[in-house]
């Protein structure tokens, strides 16, 4: 884990040029420099070590809800990340983290386009699930945030065979990706991946259901089974 | 600030305007000269009910009408050194001189009360605020102004400003409504007065009579406000929406005409050519809209261009639209930070130096006959 | 604009106090003029995190000037946010920036109301220009961000009764406050700016008699001053050396373009070394 | 903001046809009132006035304070209208509604600008001390014709208030409790009420009296008329709409004042009963200080 | 002042020197700028009212002032939204009335609801036509002044309607205390004999007697409606001719100066 905390920056510190550095979260670029946009402690990452590092935002916090994903889609992405860019620059960035400022207050963190994020449905119309995102990435949303997962995002395959209600429940709590920011109000999401999906769901009859196919629950009480858009666990 | 008004353009379109306008000489949309104001057409004395009334309309259409009426009032009752003399009598000689003194300095806002109405905006929305605010600003800052409203020492003129814009807000109104203004004040009058010393007012009704605020043989004028704005090393005067878009700072600008001011023993010797002593009353900087223009996407990290880069490593990575980029020759960026000293004072400069525009705008105002 | 949420007392009831000007009174001990030197700023005290239900605040007081009755400037910001808009509102690629400022009633000589004035709306506008430029605002899109200040004490000679006009130049020093406490609350929020940008205040004052030349000061008390001929008050970014908010306010020949240019360096100067300040209080928030 | 549900196609059509068959849905002639209910409250100045299913109460109330600069020698004489979420989910607090602004227009009008209520004698001391009236009305329910119904209780309210009796000995302004003296009425000099037309049809050829939510509703315009049993037009308001021929109009009108007589005389009817109930034993006569004029 | 009515009765002239049926001086304009859709100027008598008409086009945010036909531009037909800034300089007395004002906000819905009768608002659904309106002077009749450029304008804009909507005011010689049968009705009041006698503004669509808008604000005898009505009414033609004429000549010019097609059959019309 090369992970070097150098020092405190300030906004507007200037941290190295941009051929030495990567601008990572906390930093901007000025006249092909690179400057501190945020007050807290400054953090090279090498490259080398880029992918397994956990994000740099929201390491503050340790409600570690889906370690394993991180682990796993982390690990695929680093293979993209290779090809997509061969200079292999250290990134910089400046975080505020919660043991370096004393009233250690959260800062809040928007849901990014690629982000999984955990939500819960409020209500399910023919053509979409209304979601609230409550956690992204690794970070409890302070703020509330509304997401909207379309008939058409739910499943890669099949699309038009879709049935929202087939695939969701208001009360589920679902891992889905953010695909587009969507309207003023909402942020579009998409579970068409396998991995993505309802992780938590009850039955009518209000118990904890347990996943028993891509696309079921089962009751463990009365035994039924519902139709749901089941994440792949691990 | 000039955020309220709202422009589409794409950011193409936006990086267009800001490459043509900083080119030198910078090409404007319109087909203007840098410092060319858009043609307009005035005239004043409009409304007999009024003291004092203009109308301008610019080439586009926008319009405004500026009314001016003026009441009596007792000065008195100000928290002042010289309360002494409340109800005008008990006068007592430093009581006088001590009033001029602080009349002097930027003189009393409850003199002077300026409202501004555009269509569709609240009255007290604070972009109307900031007009009427900076509008009357300049007319306080000129002390003589002041001293114009005084008609004795127990009793002075209140001016009442309403500002009317008729048209549609297209552009940043501001120039429209300052030249208004300027032009209202030319035209208006005060009732001649007949009384003497500090005994209550009484004025001749007859309006011919009546003496101008800003009395014609005098050189001195009202204020007028520009507005400026500069892209890259370029001063662009009077710039319309699309300009303001892509602006890289704005500024307000008032200056005024000071030909006859006594006090301060410095204009004889720099008096200009046309016997013109310029002014400067009054500098604000205007949010410039640019700042909430929507960026473009380089090339590169476009991921419709199957540069699905961005896309993965951002992947597990909240706050990864942070990765930034070079500013992209041709991809518009909304600007950051503020401006270098030197534009600003470029800026302030090129509207005062003699035969530059601040003097052009006057004259082309004085052309106006005033009814 | 009357203010309908509470029950008010009669319009025009009150009239301010007017105490007694001591400095006429030939005694030793008044001190009526500037003490400090003309490019000394008076000392001030910021901290941040004051406010720990907000996600950003900071308080910043001046200290008050060595002329008796005259008071310094205290304020408070809080900021909150990044939150989501409104649903009412329209999609926006960038932050919203929302400023309020507002004197408590008895920051001022003369009581202020409870709904803001429109000098209160002008200094808002006036600081909203001055963060824009520091905010890098797309980092947080479809977000919007309040910034509160609240205006304990407005720096006003209370002893001797000042005419109105001085209020402008009061408002110059407080937005320059504003503009300060403002950005070290952005910093404690954590929200992205290119620079810590400051706020400083320089006039052209009066010298003591009418036929001296006039002088320039940064950080001007008015009351301190025989007269003031025109001030400019800057915001300013020092490590770009930038500047995001310039509002000049005077009487000033044309002719006279140095003393303009000497004007807003000062008002560079001043900011600077408010920033200064603001830097250090970062600093050891951070340590 | 909240919007009302509009009715679906097929009731308009339905009520629209109805109309023109001179028929209502409940039955009504086309210019026939709903049952027109008052209610005085133990206390002065209460009233609450139900039609049909709308329901408005008014409170009038005074308190002494001093006049307006401008008028020295008037008293304040002000009504309050709010029309609360409780009334429809269409309305909010702090922001009047059309309706509202116009509802309260149409009372300032019909009461106050035709002066009913004398304000020079609410004047005590004059440019000192002056009565406030102010009527507050609370829109209960609303099920159409909210202006008469709001009208009547507003009148209502302001013909059963009394104010607290005063006398002046030497400059000395003296209050008397309801314990001391018995309170005194307004100085009332006309009773004015509001009676609102709606208009259907191509050419708003049928006209129909106190409407229902449901009739308002496809209605293609209204006119509201205010007179006082004198035949003393106060005000009239038809704000647009589809036009009527004026000859209809004067119809209306010549109707309306019929309407008029028999609310001012139930609403007689009404108080005399109050005050017989009030006055046990007839004590008041003693009580009562003032002469009657 | 008090208007003494006993000279009316002596020479049959009022204070104006005007017959009892006679308008006051009605000039007006259209087309006075540019860059709105439609735009008109009206005097009548010393009431100066000013009109700019935009749209029909997209609703854009509720705006202050918003009173309207449809309901937030979600209808099927377009929302008529009127907004009437009365200038502080436009009275004698300077007096400043804010957004708020009651009276301001009932004329804005008279106004809107007038217009939407006659407009053909059906042809745009889902859209919003903006009016407007800049009182620069009143001297009585200001409703009347504001619902006849309205008209304009909206003609201006080439927006469907049915027919004019002209206004005019109507009054009657002596206060409605003294109860004689014998007062006159006068036509087009200005502001000393609106403060004085009882008066109503009448609006009617086109040369019919079918009425858009009755104001009346005074008391008065029921009595005297009917000639009050009458005379308004007829006032009301008389206006609507007047604006014709403007239109046809601004048309004219128009064809003359080459800005629009000469249409066949133009010349019949007139």
């Amino acid at each position: 884990m090369s992970t070097t905390t150098t020092t405190l920056a300030i906004p507007g510190q200037l941290l190295g040029s941009t051929s030495k550095y990567q601008p990572g979260p906390g930093t901007h670029i000025h006249e092909s420099n690179l400057y501190a946009s945020l007050l807290g402690s400054v953090r090279i990452v090498h490259p080398a070590a880029a992918p397994t590092t956990k994000p740099t935002g929201p390491v503050k916090r340790l409600t570690k809800l889906s370690a394993l994903t991180n682990q796993s889609s982390s690990s695929s992405s680093s293979l993209k990340k290779q090809s997509s860019s061969p200079d292999q620059l250290p990134t910089i960035s400046v975080t505020v983290s919660a043991e370096d400022n004393h009233h250690n207050k959260k800062r809040e963190i928007l849901p990014e386009v690629g982000n999984v994020v955990l939500c819960k449905v409020i209500r399910i119309t023919p053509r979409q699930a209304v979601v609230s995102i409550l956690v992204c990435g690794d970070t409890v949303l302070e703020a509330e945030w509304q997401g909207l997962i379309r008939v058409q995002d739910v499943r890669a395959t099949e699309k038009d065979r879709v049935k929202v209600y087939e695939s969701f429940r208001p009360g589920d709590v679902v891992r889905a990706e953010v695909i587009s920011l969507g309207d003023q109000a909402n942020y579009y999401l998409a579970t068409s991946k396998n991995e993505l999906g309802v992780i938590l769901a009850t039955s009518e009859a209000g118990n904890t259901m347990h996943p028993i196919s891509w696309k079921e629950y089962r009751d463990p009480v009365t035994g039924l089974t519902e139709l749901r858009k089941v994440a792949k666990p691990y | 600030m000039a955020s309220q008004i709202h422009v589409n353009l794409s950011p193409a379109e936006l990086a267009y305007l800001h490459a043509s306008l900083s080119l030198t000489p910078p090409i404007r949309p319109d087909g203007r000269s840098p410092d060319q104001y858009r043609p307009l057409s005035a005239e004043t004395g409009i409304l007999p009910g009024t003291n004092g009334s203009a109308r301008i309309c610019f080439a586009d259409g926008t319009e405004a009408i500026v009314g001016v009426k003026a009441e009596v009032e007792k000065t008195g009752r100000r928290w002042d050194d010289d309360t002494i003399f409340l109800e005008g009598g008990g006068d007592d000689e430093e009581g006088g001189d001590k009033e001029k003194g602080s009349t002097q300095q930027g003189g009393n806002k409850e003199w002077v009360e300026l409202t501004v109405e555009i269509p569709g905006q609240r009255d007290d929305d604070s972009a109307t605020v900031f007009l009427a605010q900076m509008l009357s600003e300049a007319l306080l800052a000129d002390g003589g102004f002041v001293e114009r409203l005084k008609i004795n020492r127990g009793w002075h003129w209140k001016l009442y400003l309403d500002i009317l814009l008729i048209s549609p807000p297209l552009s940043y109104p501001l120039p429209l409504l300052s030249l208004t203004t300027h032009l209202a004040l030319l035209s208006t009058r005060l009732p001649r007065l007949k009384s003497e010393g500090d005994e209550d007012p009484f004025f001749d009704d007859d309006w011919a009579a009546a003496p101008y605020l800003y009395p014609r043989d005098k050189k001195a004028r009202p204020p007028v406000t520009l507005l400026v704005m500069a892209v890259g090393n370029n001063i662009i005067f009077d710039p319309a929406k699309e300009e303001l878009a892509v602006a890289d700072v704005v500024l307000a600008v008032s200056v005024a005409d000071v030909a006859d001011r006594k006090g301060k023993g410095v204009e004889d010797e720099d008096m200009d050519v046309d016997g013109r002593k310029l002014k400067l009353l009054s500098i604000r900087t205007v949010d410039p809209p640019s700042r909430l223009t929507p960026p473009g996407v380089p090339n590169a990290s476009n991921t419709a261009y199957g540069h699905a880069s961005a896309g993965a490593t951002q992947q597990k990575m909240p706050e990864a639209r942070a990765v930034e980029s070079e500013a992209v020759e041709g991809v518009w960026k909304a600007p950051r930070g503020g401006a270098k000293l030197a534009v600003m004072g470029a800026l302030v400069q090129k509207v005062l130096q003699k035969g530059g525009v601040a003097d052009e705008v006057l004259d082309a105002l004085e052309a106006v006959d005033l009814s | 604009m009357t203010d309908r949420r509470r029950i008010n007392g009669p319009a025009g009831t009150t009239i301010p106090p007017i105490f007694e000007d001591t400095s006429n009174k030939e005694d030793a001990n008044s001190v009526k003029g500037r003490t400090r030197a003309p490019d000394a700023v008076r000392k001030m005290f910021l901290r941040t995190g004051v406010t720990p239900t907000a996600s950003g605040s900071a308080y910043l007081e001046y200290e008050s000037s060595a002329k008796s009755g005259v008071s310094g400037i205290k304020l408070s910001c809080t900021v909150h946010g990044p939150r989501s808009l409104p649903r009412s509102s329209p999609f926006s690629p960038h932050i919203v920036l929302s400023t309020h400022v507002k004197y408590a009633p008895f920051a001022t000589k003369q009581r202020r109301g409870y709904l803001r004035d429109p000098s209160e709306r002008d200094l808002g506008t006036h600081l909203e220009t001055a963060l824009r430029g520091a905010i890098i605002a797309d980092r947080w899109p479809k977000s919007g961000v309040d910034i509160i200040i609240s205006v304990i004490e407005g720096d006003q000679d209370r002893a001797s009764s000042g005419p109105q006009s001085d209020e402008t130049w009061d408002m110059m020093n407080v937005l320059s406050g504003c503009i300060t406490v403002a950005s070290a609350a952005l910093a404690d929020a954590g929200i992205d700016c290119v620079d810590t940008v400051a706020g400083g205040v320089a006039a052209l004052v009066q010298g003591p008699s009418e036929d001296t030349p006039p002088s320039v000061v940064v950080d001007p008390i008015p009351s301190e001053h025989e007269r003031i001929l025109g001030a400019c008050c800057i915001a300013y970014l020092p490590t770009r050396d930038e500047v995001t908010n310039l509002w000049f306010k005077g009487d000033l020949p044309a002719s006279e373009m140095d003393l303009y240019t000497k004007l807003v360096e000062n008002g560079i100067l001043a900011s600077a070394s408010a920033s200064k300040v603001l830097v250090d209080c970062l600093k050891d928030a951070l340590a | 903001m909240p919007r009302e549900a509009e009715p679906s196609l097929n009731e308009k059509q339905f009520v629209i046809q109805a109309l023109q068959e001179n028929l209502r849905l409940d039955g009504r002639e086309l210019e026939q009132y709903r049952p027109l209910e008052l209610t005085l409250g133990d206390q002065y100045g209460v009233a609450d006035a139900t039609l049909g299913k709308t329901r408005v109460l008014a409170k009038a109330s005074a308190e002494l304070t001093v006049p307006y600069t401008d008028r020295p020698l008037d008293g304040i004489f002000t009504i309050a209208t709010e029309l609360s979420p409780m009334t429809s989910p269409a309305f909010e607090l702090n922001r009047p509604t059309e309706t509202e602004v116009l509802l309260s227009r149409l009372l300032e009008k019909t009461v106050r600008r035709s002066n009913a209520l004398d304000t020079e004698s609410l004047c005590l001391i004059a440019g000192q001390k002056c009565w406030s009236v102010r009527v507050d009305v609370h829109v209960l329910s609303h099920d159409g014709n909210l202006i008469d119904a709001a009208c009547f209780a507003v009148v209502s309210a302001l013909r059963h208030f009394k104010k607290p009796d005063t006398s002046m000995e030497g400059g000395v302004l003296t209050v008397y409790t309801a314990a001391e003296r018995e309170p005194v009425p307004l100085s009332w000099l006309h009773s004015p009420f509001c009676v609102t037309w709606s208009f259907y049809g191509e050419q708003g050829e049928i006209a129909v009296l106190d409407a229902t939510w449901l009739e308002e509703q496809v209605r293609v315009g209204s006119c509201t008329i205010s007179l006082n049993r004198h035949g003393e037009i106060c005000q009239i308001s038809k704000l647009g709409g589809t036009p009527v021929e004026a000859v209809a109009l004067l119809q209306c009108s010549a109707v309306s004042l019929t309407k008029v007589k028999e609310f001012s005389t139930y609403l007689d009817e009404k108080l005399a009963e109050d005050a017989k109930r009030r006055n046990k034993g007839g004590l008041l006569a003693e009580l009562s200080a003032e002469n009657d004029r | 002042m008090p208007l003494d009515t006993s000279t009316y009765s002596l020479a049959l002239l009022r204070v104006d020197g005007r017959r009892w049926n006679e308008l006051r001086r009605l000039h007006a304009q259209i087309r006075t700028q540019a860059a709105a859709d439609g735009s008109s100027y009206l005097e009548m008598g010393h009431t100066k009212v000013m009109c700019v008409v935009t749209g029909p086009s997209e609703p854009g945010p509720r705006r202050g002032g918003g009173i309207g036909g449809g309901a937030g531009g979600q209808s099927k037909d377009a929302e008529v939204v009127v907004n009437i800034v009365i200038a502080g300089f436009s009275s004698v007395d300077r007096k400043r009335r804010g957004r708020g004002d009651k009276r301001t906000q009932e004329m804005q819905s008279t106004v809107a609801n007038a217009l939407a009768a006659s407009l053909h608002t059906h042809l745009f659904p889902h859209s919003q036509i903006n009016v407007s309106l800049h009182v620069l002077s009143q001297d009585g009749s200001l409703l009347a002044a504001l619902i006849n450029a309205a008209t304009l304008a909206c003609v201006d804009a080439g927006i469907p309607m049915t027919d004019y909507v002209a206004a005019c005011t109507a009054g009657s010689t002596s206060t409605y205390a003294a109860n004689d049968e014998s007062a006159d009705p006068l036509l087009d009041l200005n502001h000393q004999e609106e403060q004085e006698l009882p008066s109503l503004t009448v609006a009617t669509l086109g040369d019919s007697d079918r009425v858009v808008v009755l104001v009346c604000e005074s008391r008065v005898q029921i009595s005297r409606l009917e000639g009050m009505l009458a005379v308004g009414v007829d006032g009301c033609k008389q206006v609507r001719e007047l604006l014709d004429r403007v239109v046809r000549e601004k048309g004219q010019r128009m064809i003359l100066e080459g800005t629009v097609e000469k249409g066949t059959g133009l010349n019949d019309l007139d």
